[in-house]
């Protein structure tokens, strides 16, 4: 089973893990990423804006080639756009495999990437007002650890 | 006409989000369509154009249609 | 953060998950592995047994090397005893951590080892009675990736 | 006396998951203690031997003493 989901609203990974993991009943394990809005530096909120056209296909077509490259039963992918305030989940990735190195390899390979196929650009609000975040030259060696 | 969509900090350096221009559409109309500061911005590598939802490969060959959407995709944020 | 248990009672990961992202807030990520009784097989009961006094010592030890190898916030490692049927969970590691890298890997490296330094002995039961778990082969290059 | 714990698989051969033996306890008092099969398992090298909760390097130089307790730990299962 694949569930990818660009959401507009906050959500809760604990339950989304406990209900991928109900759907995936014959995997040996299933390993997660969540990744938060990180607090400090002043951050009061973050917001996330995309390109749908683009987005929402590219973020199917990269779990589709994670279920390719890996031997998985399942692959979540979920998403954040909109509004954030620190500590409010921006991604959640999962995979069940039948053998723990699929699922942990498949999650770190679509982490690597989630970046390079959809767009999505950032801004933090401070109290001196908003501020795009830059580009970052570690994604590039990220991918270049699959190729 | 087509609807040009500037994204991320694009739309800060153009002054709006969005703006319509006459269709067709080619790379230099475009260019001439916007602010010099923009333009600059649209002529470096690390900026990519997507017409009717797709990626361009080369950018360069814009050739927007009547109803299509042009949209234009600075680098990604980090983090 | 650690949190490292030998749970005699079935537990659910997503809460547990939950909490622990709750505990660790200055993280940017945190990275999970379950490990899960894999239906199929016949298998009706697995039964895991250990040697309480090097098994919690060994638990301890190695998530404080996790915490000493890679730049964590937060380390859990909870491993279940006794008696469990297919699709209960036996095994939680997370780890929480700035940089998703060093979460990943964590995990990765905490489930490599977490069989040669615990003393676990598994069961199962099917139809024709209890047979004992072999020990693997794998294990060893699991450990070699680390050296 | 000394407590000999058979952890996993060892307590089917050993037929027991634990017995009680005379202190001081060496290791070819515990050999001589125990079912030829079991011996033949304590013998293996992927058989290790703890003392007073601590895994011995050289099972050989086995010397528990009064109230210590012996565990014998064969290989852990895969999976």
């Amino acid at each position: 089973m694949r569930d990818v989901r660009l959401l507009a609203e906050t959500f809760v990974p604990g339950p989304a893990l406990t209900d991928f993991t109900r759907a995936n009943p014959d995997s040996g394990g299933v390993a997660s990423f969540t990744g938060l809005v990180r607090p400090g530096g002043g951050v009061a909120e973050l917001e996330l804006t995309h390109y749908a056209p683009l987005t929402s296909s590219a973020m199917e077509e990269l779990a589709e080639r994670a279920q390719l490259r890996f031997d998985l039963d399942g692959v979540l992918v979920w998403h954040r756009i909109g509004s954030m305030v620190p500590g409010e989940p921006i991604v959640l990735v999962a995979a069940a495999a039948r053998h723990r190195r699929d699922a942990i390899q498949a999650v770190d390979f679509l982490m690597d990437h989630l970046k390079s196929v959809a767009w999505f650009w950032k801004r933090e609000r401070r109290s001196d007002g908003w501020r795009w975040i830059e580009p970052r030259g570690q994604d590039h060696a990220d991918l270049a650890r699959w190729q | 006409m087509v609807t040009v969509l500037f994204l991320g900090p694009l739309s800060d350096i153009a002054g709006a989000a969005e703006i319509e221009l006459p269709a067709p559409l080619d790379w230099d109309a475009l260019l001439a369509a916007v602010n010099l500061n923009t333009a600059d911005q649209l002529r470096e590598d690390r900026v990519r154009v997507a017409c009717a939802g797709r990626v361009l490969s080369d950018k360069l060959a814009l050739n927007a249609a009547d109803g299509d959407e042009v949209a234009l995709l600075p680098p990604v944020s980090g983090g």
